[in-house]
């Protein structure tokens, strides 16, 4: 009796598995509800995923959204692949595209249209017991520069008015877009950096390594020194015409806080802007970009950029074309 | 024929070709599945052979393995992948030096002293520890293990391979335990009769007969503990530090070769550049690493199911 | 009771009024029994009689599982060896056991017959060379493992595996030996040689044999006790027992009606 | 010389002896219970940092960017489909395998060959999964970011644990079941089917419950394929809101599979990827929900796990030989 059932339970699973190998090879890629699909960098995520959120809101979940952190690069290679599963409508990015990616996107006939959407301010910070409050950027330099790994070991040697404590650093990831911008915005292109702190992608891992040490220094993104600002305290930034500049939306948008700021992009696949899904996500995007940017502690672009990007969204100018200069 | 003959010879023949050829189909559907075993290593290879050749064709095989740097990322570039292996020797040592004593004692404990119904209780409690996701482990190190480490050892960095490699002891054991114990187990009651009746006690049993006897399930078990530690990969990513750099003191920070794959999955480089490369290069070390591990394992295995 | 008729036994062993229960399971009904010194007594009786139960008594092997318990005593030159406070292990130490199946340790054939001695803390090499030797020639393995005492006893046939077990339940000097079926594993050679090794060592100690063959039993033993359903039925001289049992069940088994 | 002689001293000896056991269980039963202690901290931890957060809400609700709205309906519902795809592909796979390797293999080299692939496999990092789901599935058979590719790539993972659990379970069927099917002229495999199969199917079952509950917290292998981190929305339903359920359409093959098997292809969220992205958040009210996902997986775990000694103990119970 047990052993009837038990066979025919059995029988019944390997029924369906049958049923679910056969039809696995279906075509099964396409959704009834439309899709809006999005990847890329961890930077640009906050923001995209405050927009799709309050995106679907608004229409009641007649669109969908999907959001995914795969960094730049991932993204990139997503969006570029030509590959129809996994091809995205939109992708993040810290910085622009770089040349090969142009390339790869060109030859699967991908155009794609570049806009920017805010501002992240690099923010350098220290542990609040360190009497620090602000350094140049030759003093970064310095500290980071290859030239430094192994001998720069002390905060005195930098500047003699500093500790006499040891150096311990904290940055990105060298795969990280934040990395690529640090390094060449501080040390310059081609420039190499020390190898000897310790990188992390989880900026929260940063974020504990540097408030619980007295004698470490870090970078990462606005937003996590905002959100922790109770832990750590921020440096403000000499450009070398000896007044520093605290980070805040502010002195970035006023073109003070340099060279520490950037703006963060998304690219939006041409041809997916003929699906009205996409289009409408955009158009929400740029139109409600200024507030949602504030609320996840980025720093808005000023208004007449995103009216540029409006504009050129709308004459579907393609490629990588600076919106003006810096951007 | 008549019709009730040939209903006689199908009666006959029929069934037992029908029967002989679903056997055989079986048999094949059956074979193919467990085919399936060795197609996944042939993929898995594939793979990360594939997509490490762009990787080798630039960087020669000596520098991968001679070369005392890895620093990929950076302008200098350097593939030494000793550093990464260094790394991931230590964080593992340090957790097989916790999960080998800590494992086998318990295993000995639950299969020689404690009475079935506690056991019963226990083992599965104890392979919770195993199913507790890696992640909650990795902040438990960095928040918890770290700064009571830094109590003691004052000058500990705040990411270290030791605390890393502590707590991911403490995910081993399970493993460790629970096969450790199958195999004491599994060592035939008249050997353990023909201790106590010498006058052996428990502990003078289990230790000098069980144990023994069992010793090529239990190093089994210690090698699958290996190539777990081995392939850990968010403890050590989140608490042992990711700077690539070749040493061997605990004590230091350093990346593990898991450690770096999670990394660079999750950054930002473009894909099919060598730099992302790397990371099927790595992973084709790391898998020779638990391939040889494993091998061992499963020849001490073979044998001491062999001796019964 | 059985009416014994045994003049001038020296016990070795006596068991009194013993009962045992397997949970709730009563096996052993109310045994009385003596064991006479340097000789060979053997426990005979159907299957599921309760004699290898009783002679896992006497080393307390049932210890070893929870839900058994003793009532009674068995005496071991006079020591209560059931009492209170008495440690099994103490026991063992005393009365050494061969089982069935030949169970060598996966060890050298010297450190399987070494064992007992290094339980007890001895590790004098030259102390254990001797010991060792000695339990291997009282056993008549002697001469054919001399060369190779260090190689895995695993590799001996049954008949020498089960010597290599009696040198190791020799070595410790025990007072009594008690032998469960120590032939029932081996192949008709082997047992001669067993047997013969069993008559050779009732010199030196005491012996007490469960066996499922009359003839074993006759041709071994000095003594002989029936059991039947867990009681005990008959114990006299075997050649008594074998030619005018006193119980009528006995001589239903001795001449094959039962069994 | 008889040790009746010095008793006394026997009695000394033993004492020594079994003080040094007891030392011995104690110390068996101090490590067991710190380890235990260890894993009760840490999931009471989580508990208490993650209860204000445990509401009805929190299970209902889709991620979103304001930590005391989130919550992780999008995971929960993603990990219990991804699990369904790989005890789909596992557990037929991963058993039929066993039955060959315990039943049918010979001893030749290719048994070998399969025997050492499947207790490598069991070794491999589970990041290397990810590698190969990422070659594989994600870009050479295009199945996407999607439910089919995180079960797939799960269910490899755990099939060498089922593979290994269904061999011993058969195992220990004892042969003279095996022996009395065949004497009544049962071929091979009705008497696989029909008597061995039944018998060691609550081992076997016990063991697929343990392979799933352990692939239920993995993080890594679903990282590197990209798991899509911020869904709020569900795969939509393979069944129609009215009678009679099931998608038909008016012509071959009668049933929409597009429809019915739509969800496969769909992009997901799972618990732990849920859990570690809000661990990366800036803002510290997200470790909080951090933590209460945190707990429902190790609840998820734990009532799996319980489930698979409940089971064990019921067979034990049903069959006694």
């Amino acid at each position: 009796m047990k052993l009837k059932r038990n066979t025919g339970f059995l029988g019944g699973l390997f029924a369906l598995v049958a049923t679910t190998v056969v039809t696995t090879g279906i075509e099964v890629n396409s959704q009834s509800t439309p899709t809006v699909k999005i990847d890329g960098s961890s930077t640009v995520y906050p923001v995209t995923e405050a927009v799709a959120e309050e995106f679907q809101n608004a229409k009641a979940g007649a669109i969908q959204v999907t959001v995914g952190v795969s960094g730049t690069g991932g993204g990139f290679k997503k969006f570029c692949s030509g590959e129809e599963s996994v091809q995205t409508d939109i992708s993040n990015a810290s910085r622009p595209i770089k040349p090969e990616e142009e390339e790869a996107c060109k030859a699967a006939g991908i155009e794609f249209i570049e806009l920017p959407i805010a501002y992240d301010a690099l923010t350098v910070v220290v542990n609040p017991a360190n009497p620090v409050n602000s350094m140049t950027v030759g003093e970064l330099k310095t500290m980071w520069e290859k030239a430094a790994e192994g001998t720069i070991t002390k905060w005195n040697q930098i500047n003699p008015s500093w500790p006499d404590a040891p150096l311990t650093l904290y940055g990105p990831g060298a795969d990280s877009g934040t990395f690529d911008y640090f390094v060449e915005e501080i040390l310059g292109k081609d420039n190499d950096i020390r190898s000897d702190f310790t990188p992390s992608e989880d900026d929260n891992v940063l974020v504990q390594g540097v408030s619980r040490d007295p004698n470490a220094l870090g970078y990462f993104g606005f937003a996590y020194y905002e959100e922790n600002q109770d832990q750590l305290k921020a440096i403000a930034i000499d450009p070398g015409d000896g007044t520093p500049v605290l980070p805040s939306g502010e002195t970035v948008n006023n073109g003070t806080y340099t060279p520490l700021s950037r703006p963060i992009y998304i690219y939006i696949n041409k041809a997916s802007l003929a699906k009205p899904e996409v289009k409408e996500f955009v158009d929400f995007y740029l139109q409600n970009a200024p507030t949602l940017v504030q609320e996840v502690a980025y720093i808005p672009l000023p208004t007449e950029d995103y009216e540029k990007a409006i504009e050129r969204l709308q004459n579907a100018e393609t490629g990588r074309v600076p919106l003006r200069e810096g951007l | 024929m008549t019709r009730e003959k040939k209903l006689e010879k199908s009666a006959q023949l029929s069934p037992k070709l029908v029967r002989d050829v679903r056997e055989k189909i079986i048999e094949l559907v059956l074979f193919l599945a467990a085919f399936s075993a060795v197609a996944t290593t042939v993929a898995i290879m594939y793979i990360l052979i594939k997509e490490s050749w762009l990787f080798f064709n630039e960087v020669s095989v000596i520098d991968f393995l001679t070369d005392r740097k890895w620093t990929p990322l950076f302008v200098e570039k350097h593939y030494g992948i000793i550093s990464l292996v260094s790394g991931t020797l230590v964080t593992s040592g340090v957790a097989l030096l916790v999960a080998i004593p800590m494992g086998t004692i318990a295993a000995m404990y639950l299969s020689e002293f404690a009475p079935s119904r506690l056991r019963e209780l226990i083992k599965p409690c104890l392979e919770l520890l195993a199913a507790i996701p890696t992640v909650v482990y990795g902040y438990f190190a960095l928040l918890f293990v770290t700064p009571m480490l830094q109590k003691i050892l004052p000058d500990l960095p705040g990411f270290n391979m030791l605390s890393a490699g502590l707590v991911m002891g403490l995910m081993i054991i399970p493993f460790i335990s629970s096969i450790s114990e199958d195999a004491m187990r599994s060592v035939p009651v008249g050997l353990r009769e023909g201790s106590y009746a010498m006058g052996a006690t428990s502990l003078q049993t289990a230790w000098r007969v069980v144990f023994p006897s069992a010793i090529s399930g239990i190093s089994a078990a210690y090698i699958l503990g290996a190539s777990r530690a081995v392939g850990e990969t968010m403890i050590v990513a989140i608490a042992a530090g990711l700077q690539p750099r070749l040493t061997w003191n605990p004590l230091e920070e350093a990346a593990t070769i898991t450690a770096y794959i999670v990394q660079v999955s999750m950054g930002d480089l473009p894909h099919h550049s060598i730099e992302y490369q790397t990371i099927f290069a790595a992973g084709l070390t790391l898998v020779l690493m638990t391939l040889v591990l494993n091998i061992m394992g499963h020849f001490l295995a073979k044998r001491y199911r062999e001796i019964y | 009771m059985v009416d014994m008729e045994v003049n001038q036994i020296q016990p070795k062993a006596e068991v009194q009024n013993l009962n045992f229960y397997y949970g709730s399971f009563h096996a052993l009904k109310n045994i009385n029994l003596f064991v006479p010194a340097n000789k060979v007594t053997a426990l005979i009786g159907p299957s599921g009689c309760g004699k290898t139960t009783l002679l896992r008594c006497f080393n307390r092997m049932h210890d070893l599982y929870p839900g058994n318990r003793y009532e009674g005593s068995i005496l071991i030159d006079s020591i209560n060896t059931l009492g209170r406070g008495v440690d099994p292990i103490e026991v063992r130490m005393r009365v050494s056991m061969v089982f069935q199946r030949p169970n060598p340790f996966p060890k050298s054939i010297y450190e399987n017959v070494a064992y007992g001695l290094r339980l007890r803390g001895v590790n004098n090499r030259l102390l254990l060379d001797e010991k060792v030797e000695d339990a291997l020639v009282a056993s008549a393995l002697w001469d054919e493992v001399k060369n190779r005492l260090f190689e895995s006893a695993l590799n001996l046939s049954g008949g020498q595996q089960q010597r290599l077990c009696i040198a190791r339940a020799l070595v410790t000097d025990p007072e009594m030996i008690l032998f469960d079926e120590p032939t029932s594993a081996l192949d008709p050679i082997a047992t001669t040689s067993i047997e013969e090794l069993v008559l050779e060592l009732k010199k030196r100690v005491t012996i007490l044999i469960v066996t499922h063959s009359m003839h074993q039993a006759a041709r071994l033993s000095d003594y002989t006790a029936f059991m039947y359903l867990g009681e005990m039925m008959e114990f006299d001289q075997t050649k008594t027992i074998f030619t005018t049992p006193a119980n009528k069940k006995t001589e239903e088994y001795i001449s094959g009606r039962i069994g | 010389m008889l040790i009746s002689d010095n008793l006394k001293e026997v009695r000394t000896q033993v004492q020594r002896r079994q003080l040094a056991n007891g030392i011995f269980a104690m110390i068996g039963l101090l490590t067991i219970l710190v380890a235990l202690i260890i894993l009760l901290g840490l999931t009471l931890q989580l508990l208490i940092q993650g209860a204000p957060r445990l509401s009805w809400d929190f299970f209902t609700s889709f991620p979103s960017r304001k930590p005391e709205q989130a919550g992780i309906l999008s995971a929960w519902v993603g990990t219990s489909l991804v699990m369904l795809v790989t005890a789909l592909a596992a557990v037929p796979l991963g058993i039929a395998a066993g039955i060959y390797l315990e039943e049918y293999a010979r001893k030749n080299w290719v048994a070998d060959i399969i025997e050492i692939n499947v207790t490598n496999l069991a070794g491999v990092p589970s990041i290397v999964y990810g590698l190969l789901a990422l070659g594989l599935f994600v870009y050479q058979f295009k199945l996407g970011e999607s439910i089919q590719t995180a079960g797939l790539t799960l269910a490899l993972l755990i099939l060498p644990i089922v593979i290994v659990t269904t061999r011993e379970a058969l195992r220990a069927v004892p042969n003279s079941l095996r022996e009395a099917a065949y004497a009544l002229g049962a071929t091979k495999w009705q008497t696989i089917w029909d008597h061995v199969l039944p018998c060691g199917l609550g081992s076997i079952m016990t063991g697929v419950i343990v392979a799933l509950s352990r692939a239920i917290g993995e993080t890594a292998p679903v990282i590197t394929i990209g798991a899509l981190t911020f869904i709020a929305f569900l795969p939509d339903s393979p069944l129609n809101q009215e009678f009679p359920y099931l998608p038909l359409t008016g012509s071959f093959p009668w049933i929409n599979f597009e429809q019915l098997f739509g969800w496969l292809g769909a992009a997901f969220t799972v618990m732990p990827i849920q859990m570690f992205n809000w661990v990366s958040r800036p803002n510290p009210e997200f470790q909080l929900n951090a933590a209460a996902a945190g707990t429902v997986l190790i609840a998820m775990t734990l009532v799996m796990n319980g489930m698979a000694i409940y089971l064990r103990f019921l067979f034990r119970r049903g069959v006694k030989w």
